[in-house]
């Protein structure tokens, strides 16, 4: 009877209704480049691609209630990779080799990284990771004849895939690809047995350890989710630019994502989507009508939202409004509900 | 109460754990068979606890050994001693708050079939996991609040909870601390009534710390008792109780 | 009657005048009204900002000086857009995106740091094809590598070898007999190539010179210590010390070095980036670059246009760039609209960005820091020349003994590489 | 080498004073409180440009000490009244650590923000204190006085604030709330937790603001020196352990000696050296050198 219960919520008709209003928005996102100048492309892409970093903060928060300042480390580490291969060293710029293997570097360092960094919780997480993030930005930036110290690399090439030149046109194609491929498997992610026991861990270790879930070890991979997010997005993010340099690594761009997950609510799993969307959107706007004063307008936005609805977010806002106009619509989108 | 009394499931060697001037457990060595159930009792502080949380690996000994079938556990981390038979209920409740009672049992059901890392799957699709959770749910008599989040509930449920998960891990040797302690009277029994049940239908082994001594005269033939990390009696417990040294222990302490 | 007469002329003469103008106008009657869109992408904020301080606001007064005092671009007034980069490259591309192909700006000014500049080049080239002036960006990769064919990227500012070679002469001018030398540089790419540059030019001038210490202290900290530096600087007693701490830097670095003894110790100083920041930076005899603060040398009082361009930024920042950001952003608009003004006179059409873009290398203007010159695509560095600091009885300081180096010695001929051009310096003297 | 060592020692003088004074702001706060606040860092940028505007504008280069001592005064008062109303108006309003971690931090971005919109980016300094007070010579090396002068400022509110917590009545109420995990026991033994909290945020907003104003003159009040700030005192309060003034001292005096030897030695990892003893304390001290278990 209970197992029942439980897969109610798995009704053809309500799955239906997700699974419509994503592919509606994935057709949508996939229709806009006709309709917009090259520049919102751009613009959309970009959002697009701070998606998966963002999921993975999103990740880490809600799953472990950890705030996770280290996901420019991937990104760093993701970009510079096709910096040396489809840049500086011009080997290849073949998507289907460079994703593969930034994924592959990124789940390395970050399940070394996890062994250290995850065995800390709450302040001490947080500031361990943006540690390691400078020492990282801080190599690179030293290591000036391997890596062009702070002038970057610059002169990376087009992607190619399966050989073919892309156009920018296929390239956002791909982008969106990747951004909507990795949101459908964090949604699986989110809902799998592995989530579950992360859920298990956050609420009580000890209970957890005592029940046979390998605790530390999970908690690493939870980070190797995190971190093989933003890796690929470090990849397509280094050719939407043809640039890299050591400011991928700086600790102030792995906190961005952090202020886009609050932005967009924590609560929810479309948070990090709608957090993207917001954050880049409003730096825009910001900075088109008041150029100077982005800082105040970002961060009391923020502080803002952190006090005001705290976890809630954006989307939580948007809830309760939408809640209110189409009323009985079920809007509810958290990873696990109180089944009631 | 009919144990057919099997070889010796698990066997610790002159275990010892002071912290500090505090000596938890001193030399202490004991063994036990499969289907074999003690109860433990002592005054606060004697290093119950402790002594069970060595076993299950959460606290480290200072010297001794633990063996478990044979096989030495002393050095394993608390993960891998669950998978193989040893689990633990706790004093204070330990459970998953804010999941619903299912899912709380259902992760114990998950772990013991090793289902860690599995990231691609539905949970809610687990045909075999969902089955089990919710037979031991019914054995419980869990079932009518499995979709309730365990924070609402109260503390007589979430100790039920505990129990249950610990039975999902199919254990060999159960440890319970005080499954009934802070609870009302009449709540107590049904909770000892559910767990007495389990363990003997399923000839388990157990090791019961208990504060009621009239309960602890109902569930088990043999007690112990235990003293600043030592055991000082062991024995049926009309005989033990009726010692001189254990009166003055568990009363001295206003018992 | 003459008098009449010669009225009627006038007024006929002037009525001819004014329809052939109108024909005129109607012919090629091609200057579109409204204002014209000018884009700055400018470092407001980060790292970047303490080094091109308030870059917005002098963005500003260099659209209000074209607009009030030189009349607008070919009549047209100048509507600024200036968006921040952050200093980051990767923004820079998006904010030259937003201008370019979202407010449909005719010319860009813009990017300070070789990285920015580094990663805008190829774009500009490859896709946005917009005249763009380059502020600093001084990195000799920039047209060597970056772009090695370009068209529409032009750069402000010296590169690494020209300014080098300057420095070099002007060392050994005030100095000859100097046996050992040493030099500080922040810890970035722009640093360790002036340094390096610096001694290779040294090399070929005065091969018996010993380069005693070399350092490179952290760029942009904000709030840094660099006693440690001092102090090993003076236990290696060198004859001359160059130094090129700008920014939130060069004010601590001056504040520690002065507070040590420094100045009092070391017989030359060549405090490259000597400037006004708020307060007092300047120190009696000390070498310093013209780049640095723009009003501390004559053309302030001999009628450039800084002599009404530096008052401007006086009254609104408070104080003189301690980096020549708003010189160099003046000198862009005036060398764009000496290319607007060239192109329209020659062929009576309004220009497309492609003839902005042929019209601007080989200017000649008049900027805020005398004559200037576009050869190819880079200016020739206005305000680089040296001189040594000396606060006059009014209490403003200025520049004396200024030492300006011949563009002959400065400037890598096309037909050579920057190595072999270095090796041929020796032989010029 | 020993006159070498004491070199190091000597160069780092000024980052050791001021990392002293924010390190301990911050972990007070931490300590007494149990939360984490980094409004902190906008404190220290408001003490550095109080100091420099006021003297600039009071009195120019006829620089008198005690109208500096003045000047570090006022700047102290305003750091702990704003860091209070920043307490009050805002952050009593936050629930959990991540959220005060990620809302102080924000209000961190804004007021560099503000700093940019009332001074501009333009670096200012006002150095006339940290010239007049001269040099002195230890040892062959040449220390400018007001490093010393920054020094015994720096511990002797150490050693104050050390014996206002341990020997005085209302320091005992200051540490009841904070030793005991729920702060209820306090509550119940007739301490008034609002008053005590208020208290710490002020005397964490002197600190703060102090740090400001006594490294003014060193580097100038920039824009973007908070985060430096930030950085360091975080780095330290993770090396000294937290609540701990002997930590503090100790950390900051790591910090400051580690940077100055890696300056000369090791330039390539200067600016990572912070960091990278700070993981090394984390790994294997999680809880500081000097401090005890705290978890909150």
């Amino acid at each position: 009877m209970g197992a029942n219960t439980r897969t109610d919520r798995m009704l053809p008709s309500q799955f239906d209704d997700k699974l419509i209003a994503a592919i509606g928005l994935t057709l949508l996102a996939a229709l806009i480049p006709f309709f917009v100048s090259e520049y919102v492309r751009t613009l959309i892409q970009r959002c697009l691609l701070w998606i998966p970093p963002i999921f993975g903060v999103y990740f880490i928060y809600s799953l472990l209630r950890q705030v996770h300042f280290a996901q420019s480390i991937f990104i760093g580490l993701g970009s510079y990779i096709v910096a040396f291969l489809a840049g500086k060293y011009f080997l290849t710029s073949e998507l289907l080799i460079l994703l593969p293997l930034s994924l592959l570097a990124c789940v390395v360092v970050a399940y070394v990284l996890g062994i250290f960094i995850m065995r800390r919780t709450g302040f001490y997480f947080a500031i361990m990771g943006i540690a390691v993030t400078m020492v990282f930005w801080s190599l690179v930036y030293k290591m000036r004849q391997i890596t062009g110290g702070s002038d970057g690399i610059s002169d990376i090439k087009n992607p190619t895939l399966l050989g073919i030149q892309l156009s920018e046109q296929g390239f956002y194609y791909i982008c969106l690809l990747i951004s909507v491929g990795l949101i459908v498997l964090m949604y699986r992610i989110l809902h799998s047995p592995f989530s579950m026991q992360l859920k298990a861990i956050r609420g009580d270790l000890q209970k957890a350890e005592s029940i046979g879930i390998p605790v530390h070890q999970m908690r690493r991979l939870a980070f190797v989710v995190a971190g093989a997010n933003a890796g690929l997005s470090g990849v397509l993010l280094a050719f939407l630019y043809n640039y890299v340099g050591p400011t991928s690594f700086a600790w102030e761009f792995g906190a961005q994502f952090v202020q886009a997950a609050i932005i967009g609510g924590v609560n929810y799993f479309v948070g990090p989507i709608v957090g993207a969307f917001a954050f880049v959107g409003l730096e825009f706007l910001v900075s088109t009508w008041f150029p100077n004063l982005w800082e105040i307008v970002i961060g009391v936005t923020v502080a803002l939202v952190v006090v005001t609805v705290g976890e809630e977010g954006v989307t939580g806002i948007a809830k309760n409004l939408l809640g209110r106009v189409f009323k009985g619509a079920n809007l509810k989108e958290r990873t696990y509900s109180d089944g009631k | 109460m009919g144990n057919n009394q099997g070889p010796v499931l698990l066997a610790v060697e002159s275990l010892r754990k002071f912290f500090g001037e505090v000596r938890a457990a001193n030399d202490i060595s004991l063994e036990i068979a499969q289907g074999q159930v003690l109860t433990l009792v002592g005054a606060n502080g004697a290093g119950k606890s402790t002594f069970l949380n060595m076993l299950i690996g959460l606290v480290r000994p200072d010297r001794g050994e633990i063996r478990l079938e044979g096989k030495r556990i002393t050095g394993l981390p608390p993960e891998q001693r669950a998978k193989m038979g040893i689990v633990k209920t706790f004093q204070l409740e330990h459970v998953f708050d804010d999941m619903t009672v299912f899912d709380n049992v259902r992760t114990a059901c998950l772990s013991v079939a090793g289902k860690h890392y599995v990231m691609f799957k539905d949970v809610s699709t687990e045909r075999e996991i969902n089955e089990r959770t919710q037979h031991i749910l019914e054995l419980f008599d869990l079932a009518r609040v499995c979709q309730t989040l365990v924070r609402n509930l109260g503390h007589g449920y979430k100790k039920v909870i505990d129990i249950a998960m610990s039975f999902a891990m199919k254990p060999k040797i159960l440890l319970v601390d005080e499954p009934t302690s802070g609870v009302g009277e009449e709540e107590k029994y049904r909770i000892m009534e559910l767990m007495m049940n389990q363990i003997r239908a399923n000839n388990l082994a157990a090791i019961i710390v208990e504060h009621d001594l009239n309960l602890v005269k109902d569930i088990a033939k043999e007690t112990i008792v235990m003293h600043e990390g030592e055991f000082i009696a062991r024995g049926a417990p009309e005989e033990v109780f009726s010692q001189d040294k254990v009166v003055e222990v568990l009363v001295g302490r206003g018992f | 009657m003459f008098m009449r007469k010669s009225k009627a002329l006038v007024v006929m003469l002037t009525a001819a005048m004014l329809l052939v103008g109108a024909l005129g106008a109607a012919a090629s009657g091609e200057i579109p009204s409204g204002p014209i869109k000018i884009g700055f992408a400018v470092p407001m904020s980060g790292t970047a900002t303490s080094l091109a301080p308030d870059a917005g606001i002098n963005a500003q007064i260099a659209v209000e000086y074209i607009n009030k005092y030189e009349g607008g671009i070919l009549g047209r007034p100048v509507q600024a857009f200036i968006y921040d980069t952050k200093g980051d490259p990767q923004t820079t591309v998006d904010v030259f995106g937003k201008l370019i192909e979202n407010d449909g700006v005719e010319a860009v000014l813009g990017c300070l740091s070789s990285s920015t500049g580094l990663a805008i080049a190829p774009r500009v080239e490859n896709r946005w094809k917009i005249p763009t002036l380059l502020l600093e960006a001084t990195t000799m990769q920039m047209f060597t590598t970056a772009v090695p064919n370009p068209k529409y990227v032009y750069r402000i500012g010296p590169d690494d070898v020209m300014q080098s070679i300057t420095h070099v002469k002007a060392v050994l001018e005030n100095k000859p007999d100097l046996k050992t030398i040493a030099l500080g540089a922040p810890d970035y790419e722009w640093g360790h190539d002036v340094v390096n540059s610096f001694i290779k030019i040294l090399a070929q001038f005065r091969p018996d010179v010993e380069v005693v210490y070399t350092f490179f202290h952290p760029f942009g900290e904000a709030s840094p210590n660099f006693t440690a530096y001092i102090t090993e600087l003076m236990q290696r007693k060198p004859d001359v010390y160059v130094g090129y701490s700008w920014g939130t830097d060069g004010v601590a670095w001056h504040n520690q070095a002065k507070a040590m003894g420094l100045y009092g110790r070391i017989p030359l100083v060549f405090d490259v980036f000597a400037g006004t920041a708020k307060g007092q930076l300047a120190e009696e005899g000390v070498l310093a670059e013209t780049r640095a603060g723009n009003a501390m040398f004559p053309p302030h009082e001999l009628g450039y246009p800084n002599a009404k361009h530096a008052p401007m930024i006086l009254e609104r920042v408070g104080a003189l760039p301690t980096y020549g950001m708003g010189v160099h952003m003046l000198t862009g608009m005036l060398y764009l609209k000496a290319a607007y003004e060239k192109v329209y006179a020659l062929t009576g059409q309004y220009p497309t960005p492609e003839q902005v873009a042929t019209a601007l290398d080989g200017l000649s203007i008049i900027g805020p820091c005398g004559i200037t010159s576009m050869i190819n695509h880079q200016s020739t560095a206005p305000g680089m020349a040296v001189g040594k600091m000396h606060q006059r009885e009014d209490g403003l300081w200025v520049m004396e003994d200024l030492l300006i180096v011949p563009d002959y010695m400065r400037f890598v001929p096309p037909w050579m590489t920057v190595d072999e051009f270095i090796e041929t310096l020796g032989k010029i003297q | 080498m020993l006159s070498t060592c004491l070199r190091y020692v000597l160069n780092s003088l000024p980052v050791v004073s001021y990392v002293i004074l924010l390190s301990f702001s911050y972990s007070f706060i931490l300590y007494i409180c149990g939360r984490v606040s980094l409004t902190f860092a906008g404190i220290y940028l408001v003490g550095a440009y109080a100091t420099v505007s006021l003297g600039m504008a009071l009195m120019g280069n006829n620089m008198s000490f005690a109208g500096f001592i003045g000047i570090l005064l006022l700047a102290c008062l305003l750091g702990a009244a704003m860091l209070v109303a920043s307490y009050l108006c805002f952050e009593r309003f936050l629930k959990t650590d991540v959220h005060r971690m990620v809302a102080t931090s924000s209000l961190l971005v804004a007021s560099r923000g503000l700093v940019k919109v009332i001074w501009g980016t333009t670096p200012v300094t006002y150095s006339a204190p940290f010239l007049s007070m001269g040099v002195s010579e230890i040892a062959g090396n040449i220390v400018p006085n007001y490093y010393l002068f920054m020094l015994a400022v720096a511990l002797l509110l150490m050693l104050a604030l050390s014996y206002f917590l341990n020997r005085t009545c209302w320091g005992m109420r200051f540490r009841a709330s904070s030793l005991d995990g729920e702060r209820t026991m306090a509550q119940a033994c007739g301490v008034n937790q609002n008053v005590v909290t208020l208290m710490t945020f002020a005397i964490a907003g002197v600190l703060a603001g102090l740090a400001g104003g006594l490294y003014a003159p060193i580097a100038g009040a920039a824009y973007g020196s908070e985060g430096n700030a930030l950085l360091l005192a975080a780095l330290s309060v993770i090396i000294g352990g937290v609540g701990s003034i002997g930590g503090a001292v100790l950390a900051a005096f790591i910090v400051g000696i580690a940077r100055a030897v890696a300056a000369i030695k090791m330039p390539v990892l200067e600016l990572a050296v912070p960091f990278i003893i700070a993981s090394i304390t984390l790994m294997l001290r999680p809880f500081g050198l000097w401090g005890k278990e705290f978890r909150y």
